[in-house]
């Protein structure tokens, strides 16, 4: 019995929130630093794993398996796999700057007492999240997935509903509404996906009799699985409603820009750069591994319902005036492209879709964090507020853009090349869609350069004309940043080497192979 | 007569169908009577009938005892909760909540509906008669049962009953958090507060009238409230001097006063009484 | 006759207790009527007792004497400390238990 | 050797990195370093030129591969060179000019606080520009595609605090990003058809592919090309990116970038070659364009605007001449090399006349400056007969060529193209001339009268020199802005001649693009005399109006032509209408739509069930009795339900 590395993985975090959560009242730095110690080292864990797995190797390693529940054969069996590596070594990144970026998003206003205690509890649920979220990515059992996918939740509710944006319209208690709404319409869209879910697991466990993705992997290729294509396509579609909500998949999309808009930045950056990208996940791992004909039957609707996601995201966030809002409706519109990926089944779409999961979260996170610094500096989230900032802070106007670059998929910056295999993937297998999912280039330069134009050029605002260029705590989360999407999108070999056997895995899931090319090229 | 038939005679068939009415009618008296004197005192009559069922049935023992404890104790202590809280203080029937008559009537007699179909439904055996089980005695029977059988559920209902008497206590006293005042205190007290110096007038002291709850006239013939004992002032029990008592007072001077043979102008003072006491009466 | 009749008679009195229940204010009557109710049943127990030919029945309307006894000392001292607290003896000026 | 070429990307992008991140530290010396590092990489192209010169014809092409860039199954695309003749000459037209350029903007740029900025701006721009023409695939081509895209739009927003500049900038960018989406297309389309987007093997299997798949792929590069390179109907971006300083127009908007699609198309010559329809279809836009850049030319009173017009209007020919095929591609080529010289040195003339007339850019506000500022007179000049082709010097040649090629196209195509490329050349005779008499002689128009300069007083850094808007001073510009000048105008001189003498250029480039002759169907001189009458037609005419006759401050209304021509016929207007304000009805009714209908389901539910819960709420009235009644119903029903399941 090797160390379990994965579960220490996620109870490093657990254990740093329980800590954090105790620390006194008047401690706030303390808990701050404990927090940022724990996730730091998380990642360090990461690190580890991600040294540890063979790309070459079996699909699922640093595997553990312990029997649960007896009775219903739940097990606690993690592993990982390429994908799963990918999205942990995310996680664990994310996490530190998310903390070091809500620094004092949490702390007391002059109206609180200085023995406020919340602040602990942000930066504990913060952790709480990134250990269930991590565990999620590990779960080989669906029904211990199904337990973290859930639990996730309930840190995220009280995360959005508990701590909200300083920079709000309108009054205090507008405000706290407005919040309470986003929190509870989150909690719902995603507890009505779960329920669904849940059935749907039951309903798996009823006809496999278990709940292990090995077993029934096992089972499939013995074809000792009777499972009726009528069941088949039922219970995918029980599993892929839950994730098209986490993901989220238009028109279950409405949810996000409530919940980033109001959340604080750092929240926001945790919803749609860590937590949604569970829900893509779980389409490649669970209902591609598990339903591969539903999946296949299911392709054609999915495929336009990206499309819409794509093309109706980026519209939205052009007629976007919060820059939150903006952020987040650009958001779904990238979603649009993993799940287009993801449904495409070519090795280039899927992995395309893998890796465009990590860009999307480092190039949102970019983005959404240093935007966050500006919020914080003038207190309003409306575009129509700021202008010429670039003059004002240059640095600030620099990271900005470069994250919204990022987010435009310029080549050399990483998310490029994620969207262009995606687009590749696509096209080979469906020319038109492809061709229908390419306009999101354009809309996507549309949007970032539209909120470039009015936030940082132009003559100088009045209100902005004070504005401090980023300090050194931004700097430090800006800077890693842009350094990774960088080094991404010029070597992201690494990363691809990682990624590719599991999509091989998963082509083999589905059997498909790719589409041959016309003519063989003159090697 | 300690065996009881297992069939019922006649004669008990007899003694049923008419103290069953009664029993009835005491239980139909007990809900729909205004006051909660005659509410208890219909329950105390449905309780004795029920008394003669159980000796009829052949539970001796239980029929004393519910005589004893129930009728007397029991109802007794509802008599006294009633005296405290007002005799006469008769809740209008009227009803308040919305529908709720009409729901208890339905659910009601929905319910004895389903009972009594039950009862059908159940198709009992005929009686086996506690010829056998009486045979030993009733009481000593019960005793039996009562401390091998049942000894725990005894013992259980003797600390219940403790707890009962405590709790009672507990609810009912009333903490005393001063000393009480001594006599003097008290005089000082109507001293400083300055009404009625003198000590209150004993129940009647004016009074052409001999009962508790009627207020004295005072010489000019107007009623004094303070002449009533506290408690019924309290409940506002005071039935007060109606016109007729001062109309027949009246008449009464006038009657003696023809009998001594004077005439009215030879007591002024009397006549402006009277003109007192009618103002009093208007 | 049949003795069943007791158990009509039994279930007569414990719907008229129960509608008593439902319909008064003044809570003695309310507590008369649940005594009502309590009586009913020890009558159908009685009336069981002797259909059966043992004693149970017996012990158990026993029991439930007792145990009647206890409730209406300690419900009517309820009562009593209710009256002193509000002046009023109706259950329904009690009535906070709701949002 | 090979390893040269890495570093000839490194240098300028090194030079970006360190000014860009280096801070306020390197202001003082960050402009030398920047050209110094344009310099290198312009060394490096020498050497690896002479090197290849060495070589012999067949075996001149170098490779380098770096790393394997995104490898997923069979789509493998490397960061890998390629160095032959035609990128060859690139590197050096970018690098030589950019380097250029860099010396004049060290003068130019002297007064603005960000020139550090600014050359790590024009550095990024040299590396992704030399990535571009070295890259040895399609999707590396793409990354410094963008790159330069992304520089551009840097650059020409490099005055952000102009609203007008934030917004060109953006407008270059969004209409480059439709063109990119062709490029992107014909990558995807590459790779479905030959699995692979590397040049050699691509254009290698061109034959082998259906010409179905082969038309899409050219007219998608065409897509790109007109992106990039400002051909109708993309070019409407190219005439605001005029708001950036003066060098960037030089650099990116005459020289450089905007010749990008004609690498492009060049580059692809063996796709197109086996696709007449996409040939045709570049041919006529590559026709239209030259026409619709000389007449917007024509009509622009903004010195910037009629040189980028006539910037369109060049680049026209090169795109029909790469349209032309085998016969046209070398000469295309050559156009854009001798266009490089001549079009920068006119930009960086005009920059110099503005420097010295407080960045007046109306040349109605001019006149008579040859006295005023003699070397960018001559120079100007020099650049004026190039492009104009006066016989002897470079567009004459590289001109004449094209039109010669158009003819031969052979047929109607060929008379109508070749008709079209007489027109142009008269036309541009005629703006040339105009903007060369408004500029320099005539009356001084600038005198005793205020100039109001359209741009905020610190718009151009030479405004802060001449502080006030009152009469301008014109005076020659500093040795750093007239050196590069000279220079060029040497280039735009000699250049033509020495590349066509025997047909020396069309032979070097030829292992890469297949050079054929071209045989026209009426003889050479015919041609070139044709050429030489309508050209001083247009000169003619523009004397007639402009030399003659004084030249109106204000400009007359004009007719409907010139009027639709100073909107740039209209093509704004029509892209305002249609795009920018449908494109906001869609957004804002999309904006409504997902709060009253997508979100509005969700809300009604909700609504729905707190109404019900509402009304529930109110059986909790907290009377006993209430909850007594229920309970004894619930106990009545529950007595039914035992007995209904016993009597069942």
């Amino acid at each position: 019995m090797s160390f379990p590395l994965l579960t220490a993985t996620a109870v490093l975090p657990a254990a740093g929130a329980i800590l954090t959560a105790a620390v006194p009242a008047a401690r706030r730095t303390v808990a701050k630093w404990l927090a940022l110690l724990f996730s730091l080292g998380t990642l360090a864990l990461a690190a580890i794993v991600l040294v540890r797995f063979e790309p070459g190797g079996d699909r699922y390693q640093l595997t553990e398996s312990h029997s649960w529940i007896k009775d219903f054969g739940v097990r606690y069996e993690l592993g990982v796999d390429g994908i799963g590596v990918a999205l942990i070594a995310l996680t664990a990144l994310l996490i530190p700057f998310v903390i070091m970026a809500g620094w004092n998003d949490a702390d007391p206003l002059e109206t609180q007492s200085k023995r406020w205690r919340p602040t602990q509890g942000f930066f504990a649920l913060i952790l709480m999240v990134e250990a269930m979220v991590i565990l999620s990515f590990e779960a080989t059992d669906v029904f211990l997935f199904y337990i973290f996918f859930e639990a996730m939740l309930i840190p995220m509710y009280f995360l959005i509903g508990g701590f909200g944006d300083r920079a709000h319209a309108g009054t205090d208690e507008a405000a706290a509404t407005q919040r309470s709404y986003a929190a509870v319409k989150f909690l719902l869209y995603n507890l009505v996906g779960g329920l669904i879910m849940l059935a749907a697991v039951i309903g798996l466990y009823v006809v496999a009799g278990t709940f292990s993705l090995s077993e029934i992997a096992e089972m499939r290729a013995a074809g000792t699985l009777e499972m009726s294509t009528n069941v088949e396509r039922l219970l995918f579609l029980g599993f892929f409603f839950a994730f098209a909500v986490k993901a989220p998949l238009w028109p279950l999309h409405t949810w996000l820009p409530n919940a980033m808009g109001e959340a604080t930045t750092p929240v926001a950056v945790l919803i749609t750069a860590v937590v949604d990208k569970v829900g893509t996940f779980a389409m490649l791992r669970f209902c591609l591994q598990l339903f591969p004909e539903a999946s296949k039957w299911a392709t054609p609707v999915v495929l336009v319902l990206a499309l819409v996601s794509i093309v109706y995201g980026a519209l939205l966030a052009v007629g976007q005036r919060d820059i939150k809002r903006l952020i987040a409706y650009a958001s779904i519109s990238h979603f649009g492209f993993i799940i287009l990926g993801i449904f495409a089944m070519t090795s280039q779409g899927q992995s395309g879709a893998t890796l465009y999961m990590v860009n999307h979260g480092l190039s949102t996170a970019a983005l959404m964090l240093v935007a966050g610094f500006l919020i914080s500096r003038r207190g309003s989230r409306l575009i129509a507020d700021y202008g010429g900032v670039q003059k004002v802070a240059p640095l600030l106007a620099g990271t900005f853009l470069i994250g919204g670059l990022a987010t435009l998929s310029l080549p050399g910056l990483a998310p490029f090349v994620s969207e262009f295999l995606v687009l590749v993937g696509v096209f080979a297998a469906y020319p038109v869609v492809g061709i229908v999912a390419t306009t999101g280039i354009v809309l996507a330069a549309l949007y970032v350069l539209v909120l470039y134009q009015r936030t940082m050029t132009g003559p100088v605002k009045a209100e902005v004309s004070g504005m401090p260029d980023l300090k050194a705590r931004e700097l430090a989360v800006a800077v890693p940043l842009i350094v990774l999407l960088i080094g991404l999108g010029v070597y992201p070999k690494p990363l691809t080497d990682i990624v590719n056997p599991a999509i091989t895995h998963t082509m083999q899931d589905v059997n498909k192979q790719d589409p041959k090319p016309e003519v063989e090229a003159a090697k | 007569m300690n065996t009881v038939a297992a069939a019922a005679s006649t004669g008990e068939a007899v003694q049923f169908w008419i103290l069953g009415t009664v029993a009835v009618v005491g239980a139909l008296c007990t809900i729909l009577l205004k006051k909660a004197v005659h509410s208890a005192l219909c329950l105390a009559g449905t309780m004795i009938v029920l008394a003669v069922f159980y000796l009829a049935n052949g539970a001796y023992f239980l029929g004393i005892v519910q005589i004893v404890v129930y009728t007397g104790a029991i109802m007794m202590l509802f008599l006294f909760v009633v005296m405290l809280v007002g005799v006469t203080a008769a809740d209008s029937l009227t009803e308040t909540l919305k529908g709720q008559r009409w729901l208890a009537a339905g659910c009601g007699l929905g319910f004895g509906v389903l009972l009594i179909a039950g009862i059908r439904h159940a198709r009992l055996a005929e009686f086996n008669g506690l010829a056998r089980a009486n045979a030993g005695g009733n009481v000593q029977g019960l005793a039996e049962l009562i401390f091998t059988k049942y000894v725990f559920a005894f013992e259980i209902t003797g600390a219940l009953l403790i707890t009962a008497t405590v709790g009672a206590m507990v609810l009912t006293n009333r903490e005393r958090t001063e000393r009480a005042k001594t006599q003097r205190e008290l005089a000082d007290k109507r001293v400083r507060d300055g009404k009625h110096l003198p000590p209150l007038p004993a129940p009647g002291v004016y009074a052409r009238h001999n009962a508790v709850d009627i207020a004295g006239l005072l010489p000019d013939g107007t009623p004094s409230e303070l002449t009533v004992m506290q408690t019924l002032r309290e409940r506002g029990q005071i039935r007060d001097v109606s016109h007729e008592a001062l109309n027949d007072l009246k008449a009464l001077e006038q009657r003696s006063e023809e009998r001594l043979g004077r005439d009215t102008d030879s007591h002024p003072d009397r006549g402006r009484d009277h003109d007192r006491a009618e103002e009093a009466a208007k | 006759m049949n003795p069943v009749n007791y158990l009509y008679l039994a279930a007569l009195l414990f719907t008229i207790g129960a509608a008593g229940v439902l319909i008064r204010r003044n809570a003695i009557v309310v507590f008369m009527c649940v005594e009502l109710m309590l009586n009913a049943c020890n009558l159908s127990l009685v009336a069981f007792s002797r259909m059966h030919g043992n004693l149970d029945g017996q012990i158990i309307a026993f029991f439930t004497m007792v145990v009647a006894a206890a409730e209406v000392v300690v419900g009517l001292a309820i009562i009593v400390s209710l009256f002193r607290a509000r002046h009023t003896a109706s259950v329904d000026d009690a009535s906070l238990m709701k949002l | 050797m090979e390893n040269l070429i890495a570093l000839l990307v490194a240098a300028p992008l090194l030079g970006a990195a360190v000014l860009l991140c280096g801070g306020r530290r390197l202001d003082r010396a960050g402009h030398w370093l920047g050209t110094l590092l344009a310099a290198a990489s312009f060394g490096i192209g020498a050497v690896l030129f002479f090197d290849m010169v060495g070589k012999d014809a067949g075996d001149r092409a170098l490779h380098q591969k770096l790393f394997s860039w995104v490898p997923v199954a069979d789509f493998q695309a490397d960061i890998a060179f390629q160095l032959d003749q035609l990128s060859m000459t690139f590197v050096l037209l970018i690098t030589g000019v950019g380097t250029l350029i860099h010396v004049y903007s060290i003068g130019y740029m002297e007064h603005d606080e960000r020139r550090r900025r600014f050359f790590g701006y024009l550095n990024l721009f040299l590396a992704a520009m030399l990535l571009l023409v070295v890259a040895d695939n399609y999707l590396l081509l793409y990354f410094g595609w963008e790159g330069v895209g992304l520089a551009s739009y840097l650059l020409i927003g490099f005055w952000q605090h102009k609203p007008s500049a934030a917004t060109a900038a953006k407008k270059a960018f969004l209409v480059n990003r439709v063109g990119d989406i062709g490029l992107s297309i014909a990558i995807m389309l590459m790779f479905t058809t030959f699995g692979t987007f590397a040049f050699g093997p691509v254009l290698g299997a061109a034959e082998g592919a259906s010409e179905g798949k082969l038309t899409a792929i050219g007219l998608m590069l065409l897509l790109a090309a007109c992106g990039k390179s400002a051909q109708v109907p993309l070019q409407s971006w190219l005439g605001d990116a005029m708001e950036g300083p003066t060098p960037v127009s030089a650099l990116i908007h005459a020289a450089t970038m905007v010749t990008a699609g004609v690498y492009l198309i060049v580059r692809s010559g063996a796709i197109f070659n086996a696709a007449p329809d996409a040939q045709l279809v570049v041919t006529v836009v590559g026709a239209v364009t030259l026409l619709f850049g000389a007449i917007v030319g024509c009509a622009k009173d903004d010195i910037k605007k009629a040189l980028a017009g006539s910037t369109m209007s060049q680049i026209g020919y090169m795109i029909l001449a790469a349209g032309l095929g085998p016969i046209g591609y070398a000469f295309a080529i050559m156009h854009l090399v001798t266009h490089g010289f001549f079009k920068a040195g006119l930009f960086l003339g005009a920059g110099s006349v503005m420097h010295g007339m407080n960045d007046e850019v109306d040349m109605r506000k001019y006149g008579g400056l040859r006295k005023y500022m003699p070397v960018t007179f001559v120079t100007f000049g020099l650049g004026y007969l190039a492009i104009i082709g006066f016989p002897g010097l470079s567009g004459f040649f590289s001109k004449d060529k094209i039109i010669e090629a158009a003819f031969a196209a052979g047929g109607a195509q060929g008379w109508i193209l070749g008709a079209a490329t007489l027109l142009g050349a008269g036309l541009t005779a005629f703006y040339m001339t105009r903007v060369m008499l408004m500029t320099f002689f005539g009356e001084e128009r600038w005198r005793n009268k205020a100039t109001a300069s359209p741009a905020e007083p610190d718009v151009e850094p030479a405004a802060q020199t001449h502080g006030s808007h009152s009469e301008p001073h014109p005076h020659e510009s500093p040795k750093s802005m007239t050196i590069p000048m000279i220079v060029l105008a040497f280039g735009s001189v000699f250049a033509g001649g020495f590349f066509a003498i025997g047909d020396r250029f069309a032979n070097w480039l030829a292992p890469v693009t297949r050079f054929e002759h071209p045989h026209p169907p009426i003889s050479v001189p015919v041609i070139t005399g044709a050429t030489i009458v309508v050209l001083l037609l247009g000169v003619a005419a523009a004397y007639l109006q402009y030399g003659r006759k004084p030249v109106p401050v204000v400009a007359p209304r004009g007719s409907l032509l010139t009027r639709a021509a100073r909107r740039d016929l209209l093509q704004d207007d029509f892209n305002h209408v249609v795009l920018v304000r449908g494109g906001e009805h869609l957004t804002r009714s999309l904006v409504y739509l997902d709060h009253s209908v997508v979100d509005g389901v969700v809300n009604g539910t909700a609504a729905s069930v707190g109404g019900l819960s509402g009304r529930l709420r109110k059986l909790q009235n907290g009377y006993a009795r209430s909850y007594a009644v229920s309970m004894f119903g619930g106990t009545a029903i529950l007595i039914a339900a035992t007995l209904l399941m016993r009597a069942v």
